[in-house]
């Protein structure tokens, strides 16, 4: 009988943990929402995707730009 | 002088070991042993391979004097190879630690057996050892067998089972652990280094994390709800494994109860801090039942839901932008950590893959994390649970009340998300197909894929894929919130 | 029988503990912990949930008595449960680690403290423990915030600021060390695994091997006396660091002055060797500089130059063939392992991998180098290096100075590099334009394209990208050679 | 106090040590590291890098003395840093170490080559221990250039050749062992966690059977004879080594007959249990061959086999259905579990690797383990069996041995296949080409490709690469059923 | 003369048993080519392909449909 | 001030080394370019490319042709 008074304790305190999570959350995806509606000139859709261009190590692009030129001159 | 030495380390041993084995034991095997290496004709070195055949072996399985033997065997080896390469201190250690620790296990394994027999009760479905390793490589077969020919989770039952096999190969002790001056199985260090430090499960979570999209949720925060609900079966089978007369630790009931959390690293993750012992048959009962989703919950659903809900079709989810999907990892991990940081490792790492995948910055760790290391994980993860699959473990009533409380829990958390579903479907000003609540158990994407088909039936208009994906990734996140506060409130 | 085994073995475990603790908190916490197990109420449970909040600990951190009550529980749990199992031996190796070693590094953290406040000395940044993992939380947020929005180094300071925060979740434990019978927090097992060992950045150095084209260097030698000079940065902010009164040991110095050699991988790896306690923040310092590179460089680039010295075309580089550049990775490690051995495990990964590349016999161990293995390495990394910014560990006047010689490192490198290449320029009878010399500083291959930028502004035909890898490769083995030299007299 | 407590220690350390060294050595490193460190002028660092220089250890290689010294060095500086951190038990269990299993190693040192002195042996290709390592470097650099330039099995000589070079490095100490306080460099723990585990070629295994095709053995089974009688190279060369006057114990002489097998992960897996110190020789041994077998195999093909029967064109083979394909890797296992245990980690993870292949369930394993796992293991174990080349391993008479051994073992093996297909070709209705009997000796798929190659020399229309494929593949599993058998007779 | 005893014996150990089991395997692959030869139509050859597909944890052909009909209708 | 020399030490030692190892490889660089050059006909510049191809592990070139020539011999 204690055994099953302890598994209904955790199943309180359990269900009532996610559900406390997942409404907290709720709150957080709302007003996250409604934070990226209100400054949405702050964030152009497609900022971060133009930020990685330059973080990209591959200077491959670069380097052939650079040999077209020299062959440009040379030739 | 050296001989000497070596000869008084090993009567050292010996005898040390003889003072709680068995004195008649001690004085001949080092003999025997040593006449065996010194001539092996051909018929007995057949007879000695012949009594290492798996054959032989299932029905004359090893016995305690044969375990303690070859331990001593590996220990004078030992013991002689450090006292002939003058490590006699190295020798003393070996002889210490082998009557310390190791000899306890052996001792361990006599009373665990003695205790048993003297508490009166054998488990009903209990072989002898040697037909329990014939059978649990059956076992595995069969999993094999779902794996390829039904489909059934194959990506970790196909290794799972094959593990299984590779265990419980009666003398090849390939999950064994490490004896005197020998390596262990290579299963055991998978175990060891990638399933108890619960590594393995973490880096998986991460590469799902980075397959996760959670822009349906972040479209319709409230779904989420439903992925709240769906844990109710987590919690049912807690209390009915403590409901199960003392068949169960408390430890036992949290890790079989996860099993209705329908993801299988949470449930790995847990049952290795809690109930290791469990963890083969919990692991498999999840992923088994995640495979049946298919099978489990159509009726349930059609049970819970009249014709006309299951028709309902839902309002087009909105666009979600690229930013608010990047803030959403880190808005749940804050949020983990604010409220309920023993659920930190599981949602930290689901959370890095995702934001690994949204901030594009990093592809090609994400790709890696999705791609080249959740594979290689899996396989080891896979082979490392199937080395928990020994048939004392397994082959017992134990399973059976797994098996039954799993099923059990996906039927209830299928219902509970589903009636949460109609209830808010009745209050909400936006329609809500009660479907998409069964998809909150998780079984990422089987369930919303189940949602899906069963609303396609009702009203051949009706696409919930993308609705039922909400609640769906919110039973991810709803799992290891449960799988946290077991930790905190058990562990 | 082995219930009064048990009793006895817990009664010598809390007189062992307390006669090393405080007498009066001895005798309860056993039984405080048996009473709260065997009845948790719901009241209870959710004040038990309530104080292992996040939110909570951040205001009042766990105290000393906290942490050996917490300790002293595990024990009692491994305790029993080896006892119950017949373990008798492992019963009292337990107690006996548990009260050397492990009881040894809870002595540690009382002194530390007490000698630390004995000596009057408070770090000017110094924070309560809770607000100080709050603070570094946010520091990790931040590092996120720079990789995405910034694109700084987003590969390597992604992992950090994440694991930064994982590391600092009060309660977590993420990256503690084991507990009797627990295991560790798994960035624990990252760091000492991957980073102690050195195995991670030398993977990572391998893998750069790999990517890595020394054509420019093998067609231009003396560029590599650029590649020498910048290393200067990295002894000055040496002197800099032994001149801060006592702040730094020999070994910090050291350390701190490597972030100078703008190279990640070796950062670490001396780091690791020499000051284990900087680590965290002597890599966050070397890859920001790193990534600040197209910002702190082309100042000192051109006030050091005149805008004619900028615009001057190089010569076109030599064709380089295909067997000089397989014979070139062997002959720098023979190089290192002729005059400095202690160079060799840097030197000798960067061109194993750089042979792999080079020689197209093993392109398939030459491609998963570069991709699937240093990206699996790359998260766990970072993971491992951000568990090392604890609040202690970084909020402090240390990293200041870091962060601060870091920067002058930088400088100086820069500057160093430049005024070489103007010198050489003036003696060698080719133009050598001053601007590939900052290049030198590594920074692969940043500092590369920052001069062919720079260059170009003054001469819109003057591509330099080529000319400026060689003093940029060069500048990794100059660097690595730096590290060795220092591991060398200081290690 | 505290001090008073560091120095009682460090007398302990320096006393114990003293006692087991030499008496005058024992009070001074103390005082002279102490000095060298506080005060290193720029002459004294010179000289310090200028002895930690590989060329001038070639030729001064480190005394026992120095050794000692800086054993003892690294032992003082952790006592003192656990000291002066409070750790007076860790300090005690430091010295308690150093003391024992450690100071332990020093001394067999001494000891073994005190006996090899005493025992008037000195073998034939010995070298001083400076030069030893330098003429290991130059082994090294041999391998790699077989690697690179002749195309000799480079995915594993390359990374081998590269390890030996490491590990000889005078001073860098990349495969030493742990010193107190200080990690074990790099190499060490490839070695001890991927290939003493058995883990790095089970990996390499379950790869290589992931790539297998058994097709044209079910097509054709009794070519499975073929592989069978190709192993007797194994044997032979056993018996070559036990007939070696005692150059080699029984485990040797089965390590090194294993070379006969011509499967790399089956030959490095058997040394490492049975002869871990031949390894790198064994290894090296038989990739070499393998490499070799274009040129060895074709005259031993064309001195045994007539012209006519080199023509034989052999009956198309059957179409294998896919349900064959998936249960073949199933029925070989549970064939080993049932006769031959020993055997079951090497064919369970050649027929793990096979099973995930021919399931196409698990396609994303599949192809992982072929690719990105593969590949990682291969350079981790290529370098850790580099890393068991050390001079006094490898130059020596035995390593002439181990060649001579293993080039018997691959020409008795392919006599032996070759003889025993032309009996089959005699005795069977369906007419067999003897030269598909040389591909018996596995070293897939060079040796099939040979038995092509001289087929079509004699008859330009007889294509017998897939007929060759069958005992080339029944090779791979005969030598793993030898490589058990060892294991159980004489491991 | 002991040690070339010991290893002919294994010699001849070794050998047997290697032949052994490639028999025993002869055997096994003859049988199991019977096997499926006589259930030939219990096993058709496409099936375990066929099986895969609900098996493959792909969501993006479906979502793709679903996505489809969704514009469909919008449209 | 002690502190201080050491550094100096450190730095005059490190910085001698770091310009010492580069002298030396540009030496060695030159040698090489130098060997490589006058010995240019020993090393045609295809030759490590032309001898990766019987290397690699890769039989299937070879089947197919194998089958190709089998088909050609049956069709
Ligand atoms: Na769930
Ligand atoms: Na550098
Ligand atoms: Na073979």
């Amino acid at each position: 009988m204690e055994l099953l008074m302890q598994g209904a304790t955790l199943m309180v305190i359990g269900m009532a943990t996610v559900f406390a999570f997942l409404v907290l959350l709720i709150v957080a995806m709302n007003s996250s929402a409604g934070f990226f509606k209100k400054f949405a000139h702050l964030f152009p859709e497609e900022a971060p995707a133009a930020k990685k261009a330059p973080a990209a190590a591959d200077p491959s692009a670069e380097i052939a730009v650079a040999l077209a030129a020299i062959r440009a001159k040379r030739g | 002088m050296k001989k000497f030495i070596t000869m008084g380390l090993l009567a050292a041993a010996i005898f040390g070991g003889a003072a709680r084995v068995q004195a008649e034991d001690a004085c001949c095997p080092a003999e025997k042993g040593a006449k065996a290496e010194s001539h092996i004709s051909i018929a007995k070195g057949f007879q000695k391979l012949g009594r290492e055949t798996g054959i032989y072996r299932f029905f004359n399985p090893q016995t305690k004097e044969e375990k303690a033997d070859a331990y001593r065997a590996a220990l004078i080896k030992t013991v002689e190879a450090e006292t002939s390469a003058g490590h006699f201190h190295g020798a003393m250690n070996q002889i210490h630690k082998a009557h310390g620790v190791e000899q306890a296990l052996l001792d361990q394994l006599t009373l665990q057996v003695e205790e048993a027999e003297a508490a009166g009760y054998v488990p009903p479905a209990s072989l002898p050892p040697g037909l329990g390793q014939f059978a649990m490589i059956l076992v595995g077969l069969g999993l094999i067998f779902l794996a390829i020919k039904k489909g059934f989770e194959p990506l970790l039952l196909l290794p799972i089972g094959f593990g299984a096999i590779l265990t419980n190969i009666p003398m090849a002790g390939i999950s064994a652990g490490p004896m005197p001056g020998q390596p262990a199985g290579f299963l055991y260090y998978f175990y060891t280094v990638g399933v108890e430090s619960g590594v393995f499960p973490l880096l998986i979570f991460m590469g799902v994390g980075a397959m996760t999209d959670f822009g349906p949720l972040l479209a319709n925060p409230k779904t989420a709800l439903l992925g709240a609900a769906a844990q109710f079966g987590i919690f049912i089978a807690l209390l009915g494994a403590m409901a199960m007369g003392g068949l169960f630790s408390i430890e036992d009931a949290a890790a079989i109860g996860i099993i209705g959390g329908a993801d299988g690293p949470t449930a790995i993750f847990l049952a290795s801090r809690l109930s290791p012992n469990l963890l083969g048959a919990i692991a498999v009962a999840a992923y088994s039942y995640m495979a049946l989703v298919p099978i489990i919950q159509p009726p349930i659903m059609r049970a819970l839901t009249t014709k006309e809900e299951r028709g309902i079709v839902m309002k087009q989810l909105r666009h979600v932008t690229k930013t608010e999907k990047i803030v959403f990892p880190l808005l749940v991990l804050v949020l983990c950590l604010l409220l309920l940081p023993s659920a930190t490792p599981l949602i930290g790492m689901l959370m890095l893959g995702n934001l690994m995948k949204e901030s594009t910055v990093v592809d090609r760790l994400s790709d890696t994390a999705q791609n080249a290391l959740i594979n290689i994980v899996t396989i080891m993860l896979g082979l490392a649970v199937g080395s928990k699959l020994a048939a004392d473990k397994f082959l017992n009533v134990q399973t059976l009340g797994i098996l039954a409380l799993g099923l059990g829990a996906f039927v209830i958390g299928t219902a509970a998300g589903l009636l949460l579903a109609k209830l808010m479907n009745k209050m909400s000003k936006d329609q809500i197909n009660p479907l998409i609540g069964s998809a909150g158990v998780s079984a990422v994407p089987m369930a919303a894929r189940v949602s899906n088909k069963v609303g396609l039936e009702a009203n051949p208009q009706n696409f919930l894929l993308m609705h039922a994906m909400g609640p769906n990734v919110a039973g991810v996140i709803g799992s290891a919130v449960a799988a946290g506060v077991l930790l905190a409130l058990v562990g």
